[in-house]
């Protein structure tokens, strides 16, 4: 963990959120269908970063429980997107993990016919990169 | 790092009405937004005032761009000035282009008094286009040049 | 005498500019005019009449003559005025060589005018005979024989050759440095460009304005012509544009203007007319308030008031340019003719 | 030659912090003309303005150039410094170098140099100028308020009381606007009828003041002191003068589908009809497009029982022309409409509701009759949620970015009242902040909180499901970490405010300025409030931007003050900065009258020379307002805009250029 | 032609006769049977040197507005052209209609003159048209030329053969109406890149010699005292000293006449140095129709002209920078 307010600004730039427009109100929490599973919720990420306290983040498993459904996105009035910074903070943890990527050998294995293609094109999303 | 001395800086006029444009200048400044000090302000009433003499004229004495602002269509002070405006700019700066002259170097604008934010972003944006134009050489009166680089 | 190949014209105009400013007619987006030259200039020796006079290279249209610097509430003055440096001007017809002395009159009487001097003194002229005389012409009427043009280099064209005839110091000295482009002309040359010459002089009686009669005119009658009755429907078609002042040779009125450049004044002299509304306009207004008035003015400035004041020398020389350029076609001629002095 | 004083402001560090004001007054001495120059911490103060006034008598100054803050802000002060010591105010300009210059760059070299070339462009426009004397031009002693709602009401008594003439012109039927819907007022609850019927009252049998209602200003002409208004005047198909309000039409009218917009849309009304009880003018109005005659030509029950013979299926629209010294804005607000905001299901759901709905529900004439019943079912609920800034502070297309500023009180209103009233139910409000400025505001929200229980919860709400006639608002409590969903009964959105939709309109006729969410721009923000930049227009009340009942009234009067000081005068002052026509130069080809916008301009047979008859334009200096259009397409130049000369512009253009 | 000339004269000396006009204004012959002089008549005897012909071009409605300034009514020929110019006088109120007799003449085009001496008619001393052909004869023999091609540019882009404007007309061999696209010039140059419009104009206004003759000439600039002569406008100057001054005088002055230019074609006919400056006007005209509805002026004497004129949904000024085209 080499510089933490470093990587919060990395998060933010590659997240292209602006933090500091948030006005707390608390609607992406509302809004999140996966609450109860996430140690963290959307408004904590936003103020989280916006403070550079990354480290209770990055050690969280809530990145991975995120949806990605953007029901936060959609909802918060004041343009904040949370899931972007979610998927910013997910990607810091992946690339800070090293080379541990799911290579494209290694899907047939887990194939299922009946799996969706969105949902191998959201594992890519959330797991290599 | 060295920034070079010499660069270029070109000299903009911006004709604002004095009910929008100027307003939205004033609000530019009580906002603290930055533009380039290059763009000089002339407070005429309303954009129907702007000569078409008056931007050659700029031209002639160095102007590198000339800019007018007004109010937007519909919300002139004066009822219709900024739409005898839009016709008389249109055609000359149309016309300009016709003998040549980069149209880069003119531009017309609608600034609501409100509008202090999008001031600042036009006259950056307005200077940046005319920086990247470099010096004006084709509508400017060269004894007014030479005296210039004289000093 | 002396003559080259029309087809080495170039070299010569070469060598001529390699040591001196050129000035020469060429065509210059589509007009004849002249300019200086340079490799690749479209030298127009065949147009009879360049469309600005060949005045012009003594007389600019704009030229400056002082010029102020100021600073803050300083003012620095600069004086514009410097000697010129040598120039040839090729091409000048027999008729612009005589407007020359008209205005040599004006300009080199006193009080001098120093910026004309310079040039004066500095240029060489090398005049070229007209070959083919149009309608317009009527120098004949000036006592000027288009086929032997004054100068100091007096050229011909004729056959394969342009002759070249050396009539001053200033046309030898330039001549001796052409020396070696130069070929001597034989008896046979001269008996053809004598021949040639003649044929011009017959031309030039076959002439529409041939015989045109001044007798008229001149210093005598003068209020008579003043006041006459005719210059009102001789005048009633004039715009009042300045397109016969500034094609003509001999017109010498300029005006003084001063242009601002921002951080000082330029003070520059240009070519006026006296056919402008505010032709020689005072505090208190303009003495001809008319266009009768003015339209007036340069004919009996032209032929009575020159002539009255310069030996009876016309201040035209018959070279037809405002004839051709009237945008309402009136002119001297008809001026002239209208007053009785029919022609042939 | 002038002899030009020019004066650097430092405006405390304001100006001083990045410009060089030493340099500058330095500079100035070596411009043309200038005599005397001088820097000053304030010039605007009263020892600033003593500065320029003693410079001007000592030094005999005939020209003045302050270098100072946006000649919007404090040009008038100092031409008038400089006019108390006789000298011609159009002899002083202004280079802004505070807004243009030091507050937005940050260079001191930079900042410094651009504002000596200001100063020297403002130099070289003084050069120019010549005295100017305003002229005169009469002040028609009767106001237009436009809206009557309580900050139209207001306003009119106001300036009626002063003596003047006020017409009201209200597009509804009746006058009262978005109070007259009110059930309480917060925060001393007394009942907003009790305290705004009588004001209605009172301005409908005040014999200055007009009520125009049912009628929009169609258009407005003319200018400060003399503005013509076109008044429309929709018909009612009643006769005024006849009907006396009794109401058995609207009792007869058989049509019954028609929703009562009083009541928000939660009953129906008749096709004839009175707005509410208390109406003024209380007069019947037929709505033609539920009218039964007016759809089938059969009918007319109304025209049958009405015993004063008031009905008249066949009146017309009316114009009305009227002139006026002043005109007042007061076109009010309306909540925004809801769609947009789909997370809250409003319109899937009849017992979402609006704040504005609540009050009628909670009104005892409303359609409940003032018992509390939510709309699906008519039963009394007994969980009811409020979302607070709903539209309100978001940056979607569906939100506005202002507050809203009295949802937070209403909102502790409602929730005491129904706790009061009902003190079974329970009662949640999500809240992202609770703003309560204003004189015992929050104790009157501290008092919903301790005294009677409502619950706040600190966050927003982000989706509401219908779940067999239960309302499952999930939210989330940020102070406890949690996500909350709470089974309602009724949910109650305190939905943002915006302008009327008629504002834009009205800002165009009136050539007023409105902001980028059409409420009305003032002329100063903070000095003149209750003014429209435009000059004999006045703002009253929401038009201006959101506000509740006290502040209303208060700019409602403030407002009718700005007026009666406007109509108490005989005669104003023009503006003199007015085209003028050089009559040497004019050839008189009416390219200027076809661009005037005002009419200025006619042509008279002069001689302007000795036996030189020619037509020329004249410019009527009282109607013209100086925006210049004529100036430009006069293709001789006759035609210039003093003050605004084309050599001024020349000479200004020219300096900024060298 | 001839024929025309006879009805001219005729009526001419009937209405002086009868007193309904007390002069005549047309054109008198000259030295070269093309030279050819705008002129008041006022008796029948002076009616014998009327001419009308091939070389009639001098547009003579401006002359009008100091006509109408005196006594009595005066006789003006106009052809279908001119007609256009002395609408829009009267609609700028320079000419007061009631003084003007307006007999409208057929018109089959003009020939120029420097047309014929470019391609190579030295020394002419009379022209012959016979409808197709122009024959010059000149002191070094006749030479032929086809009429289209030597007609004057105003005719070669003719605005229609119709007079919008007269009392009488006089029209013996009524004249086909040829379609003919005038932009086409214009169109051209503003096929070219901007580089090479500002080489093209540079050179072009490079041989101006500022004699106002295209000013003078213009119909639409009728004004009592023109800015570039007025001290005070701050755009005065009699000469171009600058390159600059060239573009100044010749932008300004097709923006004063823009909306107001009837396009007759007078500017190019006169200019000394052979200035295409008709392709000025035409760019304003062309413009105006494309941006703002097709204009003519002088079609009639109330209509508003474009630049006096507005809707609320005209096109932005940014069409301009977004029609592509760098620099």
């Amino acid at each position: 963990m080499a510089n933490l307010n470093l990587t919060s600004e990395n998060i933010k730039r590659i997240s292209g959120v602006d933090a500091r427009k948030c006005m707390r109100c608390g609607k992406c929490t509302a809004s999140c269908p996966n609450f109860e599973d996430m140690e963290y919720h959307p408004h904590q990420f936003v103020y989280f970063i916006e403070n550079g306290k990354l480290d209770k983040l990055l050690e969280s498993k809530s990145v991975f429980k995120c949806l990605s459904c953007f029901a936060c996105v959609e909802r918060c009035p004041r343009q904040v997107e949370p899931a972007k910074l979610i998927e910013a903070v997910r990607l810091t943890v992946i690339r800070q993990q090293g080379a541990n990527h799911l290579l494209p050998d290694e899907i047939p294995a887990a194939i299922d016919e009946e799996m969706p293609q969105q949902a191998l094109v959201a594992a890519f999303r959330k797991f290599t990169k | 790092m060295q920034v070079e001395n010499k660069e270029f800086k070109p000299t903009i006029v911006a004709f604002c009405c004095n009910w929008c444009s100027y307003a939205g200048a004033d609000l530019a400044g009580t906002g603290r937004m930055q533009y380039p000090a290059n763009v000089k302000i002339i407070r005429v009433p309303c954009s129907c005032r702007v000569n078409p003499t008056f931007i050659l004229r700029a031209f002639q004495r160095g102007a590198d761009g000339v800019i007018m602002c007004g109010c937007h269509p519909g919300d002139c002070h004066y009822t219709s000035g900024n739409y005898y405006a839009r016709r008389r700019m249109t055609m000359l700066f149309d016309f300009l282009d016709y003998l040549g002259i980069e149209k880069g170097r003119t531009r017309v604008e609608w600034v609501s008094a409100a509008e202090g934010a999008r001031f600042a972003s036009v006259m950056n944006e307005f200077v940046k286009n005319v920086t990247e134009l470099g010096p004006n050489k084709r509508i400017t009166d060269l004894r007014c040049k030479m005296e210039k680089e004289g000093e | 005498m002396f003559k080259i190949k029309k087809n080495s014209l170039n070299k010569l105009y070469a060598a001529i500019a390699e040591a001196q400013t050129l000035y020469i007619p060429c065509n210059v987006n589509g007009k004849p005019n002249f300019a200086v030259w340079g490799e690749g200039a479209d030298v127009d020796l065949a147009s009879l009449k360049t469309v600005k006079s060949a005045k012009e290279v003594f007389f600019p249209q704009c030229e400056d003559i002082v010029s102020f610097k100021t600073k803050g509430k300083e003012i620095t003055v600069i004086d514009c005025r410097k000697e010129s440096e040598d120039f040839v001007v090729f091409g000048v017809r027999a008729c612009d060589a005589k407007s020359f002395e008209i205005l040599d009159k004006v300009f080199l009487s006193d009080p001098v005018d120093t910026f004309y001097k310079t040039k004066r003194e500095h240029g060489t002229v090398i005049t070229l005979a007209c070959s083919r005389p149009e309608e317009s012409c009527f120098c004949s009427a000036f006592g000027i024989d288009c086929a032997e043009p004054s100068g100091d280099v007096a050229t011909y064209f004729s056959g394969e050759y342009l002759y070249w005839s050396p009539k001053t110091e200033k046309g030898l000295n330039l001549t001796n440095s052409l020396k070696n482009l130069l070929e001597i002309a034989n008896d046979k040359d001269n008996l053809a460009l004598e021949n040639e010459q003649k044929n011009i002089r017959e031309i030039t009686k076959k002439l529409p304005l041939y015989g045109l009669d001044l007798s008229k005119w001149g210093a005598d009658d003068l209020l008579e012509k003043f006041n006459s009755e005719k210059w009102q429907e001789l005048s009633s078609a004039c715009l009042g544009c300045g397109a016969c002042t500034f094609v003509c040779p001999t017109c010498q009125c300029y005006d003084v203007r001063d242009f601002d450049k921002g951080n000082g004044v330029q003070r520059y002299r240009c070519w006026d007319s006296c056919m402008y509304n505010d032709f020689t306009m005072m505090a208190h207004g303009t003495p001809r308030p008319t266009q009768m008035q003015r339209f007036r003015q340069r004919f009996m400035h032209k032929l009575v008031y020159f002539p009255s004041n310069n030996g009876g020398e016309f201040s035209c020389v018959g070279c037809g340019r405002c004839v051709e350029k009237c945008p309402i076609n009136m002119n001297i001629v008809k001026v002239i003719k209208a007053f009785g002095g029919e022609g042939k | 030659m002038q002899k030009i004083g020019v004066f650097i402001c430092w405006c405390g560090s304001n100006i001083a912090a990045t410009v060089d004001v030493k340099r500058v007054a330095e500079a100035a001495l070596h411009e043309p003309g200038v005599v005397y120059s001088a820097d000053y911490q304030y010039m605007c103060s009263e020892s600033g303005q003593t500065l320029i006034k003693n410079a001007i008598k000592e030094k005999g100054l005939t020209g003045v150039v302050v270098c100072s803050c946006s000649p919007r802000m404090h040009e008038a002060t100092f031409r008038k410094a400089a006019e108390s010591c006789g000298l011609n105010p159009y002899m002083v300009e202004i280079a802004n170098i505070r807004e243009h210059v030091s507050w937005i760059h940050k260079d001191i070299e930079e900042a410094t140099e651009k504002a000596v070339i200001l100063m020297r462009a403002a130099v070289a426009k003084v050069n120019l100028n010549q005295s100017l004397t305003a002229g005169k031009s009469d002040v028609v002693k009767r106001a237009l308020v436009i809206g009557g709602g309580i900050a139209g009401i207001q306003t009119a008594i106001d300036i009626a009381d002063a003596g003047y003439e006020v017409d009201i012109v209200e597009k509804k039927p009746t006058i009262g606007g978005k109070m007259s819907q009110l059930d309480k007022t917060f925060p001393t609850l007394d009942c907003a009828a009790c305290i705004l019927t009588p004001k209605m009252v009172e301005a409908a049998s005040h014999e200055k003041i007009r009520i125009i209602s049912y009628s929009e200003v169609e258009s407005v002409s003319g200018f400060v002191g003399n503005f013509t208004a076109r008044i429309k005047k929709k018909p009612r198909y009643v006769n005024e003068a006849l009907c006396t309000g009794c109401g058995i039409c609207a009792e007869k009218c058989p049509s019954r589908k028609s929703k009562n917009e009083f009541n928000e849309g939660m009953d129906t009304r008749g096709a004839v009809y009175i707005p509410f009880a208390q109406a003024v003018p209380k007069l019947a109005v037929i709505d033609p497009t539920a009218c039964i005659k007016f759809k089938t030509g059969k009918c007319g029950l109304c025209e049958r029982n009405c015993t004063a013979k008031a009905i008249d299926f066949n009146q017309k629209e009316q114009i009305i022309e009227e002139k006026y010294g002043a005109i007042v804005v007061a076109t009010g607000f309306n909540p925004i409409k809801l769609d947009g905001l789909e997370e809250y299901g409003y319109s899937q759901n009849a017992d979402v509701i609006t704040s504005l709905e609540l009050e009628r529900l909670m009104n005892a004439a409303g359609p409940t009759g003032g018992v509390l019943l939510r709309p699906s079912d008519r039963q009394h609920p007994h969980k009811i949620v409020f979302v607070q800034c709903v539209g309100s502070r978001g940056l979607r297309p569906c939100d506005k970015p202002y507050c809203s500023k009295i949802c937070c009180m209403y909102t502790a209103k409602h929730s005491m009242l129904i706790r009061e009233k009902y003190p079974d139910t329970e009662v949640y409000v999500f809240y992202i902040d609770v703003r309560t400025p204003g004189k015992n505001f929050d104790e009157f929200y501290r008092r919903a909180v301790e005294q009677y229980g409502v619950h706040y919860v600190k966050g927003q709400v982000g989706k509401i499901v219908n779940d067999g006639g239960k309302l499952i608002v999930h939210g989330s409590d940020l102070l406890m970490n949690e996500q909350v969903i709470i089974d309602a009964d009724l949910v109650v959105l305190a939905a943002a405010i915006e302008p009327d939709p008629t504002a834009k309109s009205v800002a165009t006729m009136l050539t007023a300025s409105i902001d980028t969410n059409n409420f009305f721009t003032e002329a100063h923000p903070k000095l003149r409030p209750v003014e429209s930049p435009t000059a004999g227009v006045f703002l009253s009340g929401v038009c201006q931007g959101p506000k509740d009942i006290p502040e209303t009234v208060a700019q409602a009067s403030a407002a009718a003050v700005k007026v009666v000081g406007l109509l108490s005068k005989d005669q104003l002052t023009c503006n003199p900065c007015v085209a003028g026509s050089n009559e040497l130069l004019c050839n008189g080809c009416s390219s200027c009258e076809k661009v005037c916008p005002y009419g200025a301009i006619s042509y008279i047979t002069k001689e302007v020379r000795r036996g030189d008859f020619r037509r020329v334009a004249f410019v009527n200096e009282a109607v013209c307002q100086g925006c210049g259009a004529c100036t430009v397409t006069c293709p001789s130049g006759a035609m210039d805009l003093k003050g605004f000369t084309n050599k001024q512009i020349m000479a200004e253009v020219d300096a900024i250029c060298k | 032609m001839k024929k025309v000339l006879d009805i001219m004269q005729k009526r001419a000396k009937q209405l002086l006769g009868e007193g309904i006009v007390n002069r005549v204004i047309g054109w008198k012959t000259g030295e070269f049977g093309y030279d050819q002089t705008p002129a008041v008549f006022t008796s029948a005897a002076e009616l014998s040197s009327l001419v009308y012909d091939s070389f009639s071009a001098p547009n003579l409605s401006k002359y009008l507005i100091e006509e109408t300034k005196k006594e009595g009514k005066a006789l003006v020929f106009l052809k279908p052209c001119d007609t256009y110019s002395f609408n829009q006088l009267i609609k700028e109120h320079r000419i007061d209609r009631e003084k003007v007799f307006v007999i409208g003449v057929e018109c089959s085009g003009k020939v120029d003159i420097n047309s014929l001496k470019s391609r190579g008619a030295v020394g002419v001393i009379g022209v012959e048209d016979n409808g197709e052909k122009v024959i010059a004869h000149t002191l070094y023999g006749d030479m032929e030329f086809a009429k289209d091609d030597v007609l004057l540019e105003k005719c070669r882009s003719c605005k229609g053969k119709q007079h919008m404007v007269f009392d009488e007309l006089i029209i013996v061999n009524p004249v086909k109406e040829e379609k003919n696209d005038r932009f086409i010039g214009v169109d051209a140059l503003d096929a070219m890149t901007p580089d090479e419009r500002f080489e093209f104009w540079r050179g072009q206004l490079l041989k101006c010699i500022r004699c106002n003759a295209c000013r003078n000439v213009c119909p639409a600039c009728s004004c009592i005292k023109c800015v570039f002569d007025n001290q005070n406008s701050g755009v005065a100057s009699k000469a171009s000293p600058d390159t600059f001054e060239e573009q100044m005088y010749h932008v300004i002055r097709a923006f004063h006449v823009a909306g107001r230019c009837t396009d007759c074609g007078e500017c190019t006919r006169v200019c000394p140095q052979d200035i295409p400056l008709h392709l000025l006007n035409r760019k304003l005209i062309k413009d105006m129709n494309a941006f703002y509805g097709e204009y003519q002026a002088g079609t009639d004497t109330d209509s508003r002209a474009p630049l006096t004129n507005y809707t609320k949904e005209d096109v932005e000024p940014n069409v301009i920078s977004d029609k592509g085209g760098d620099k």
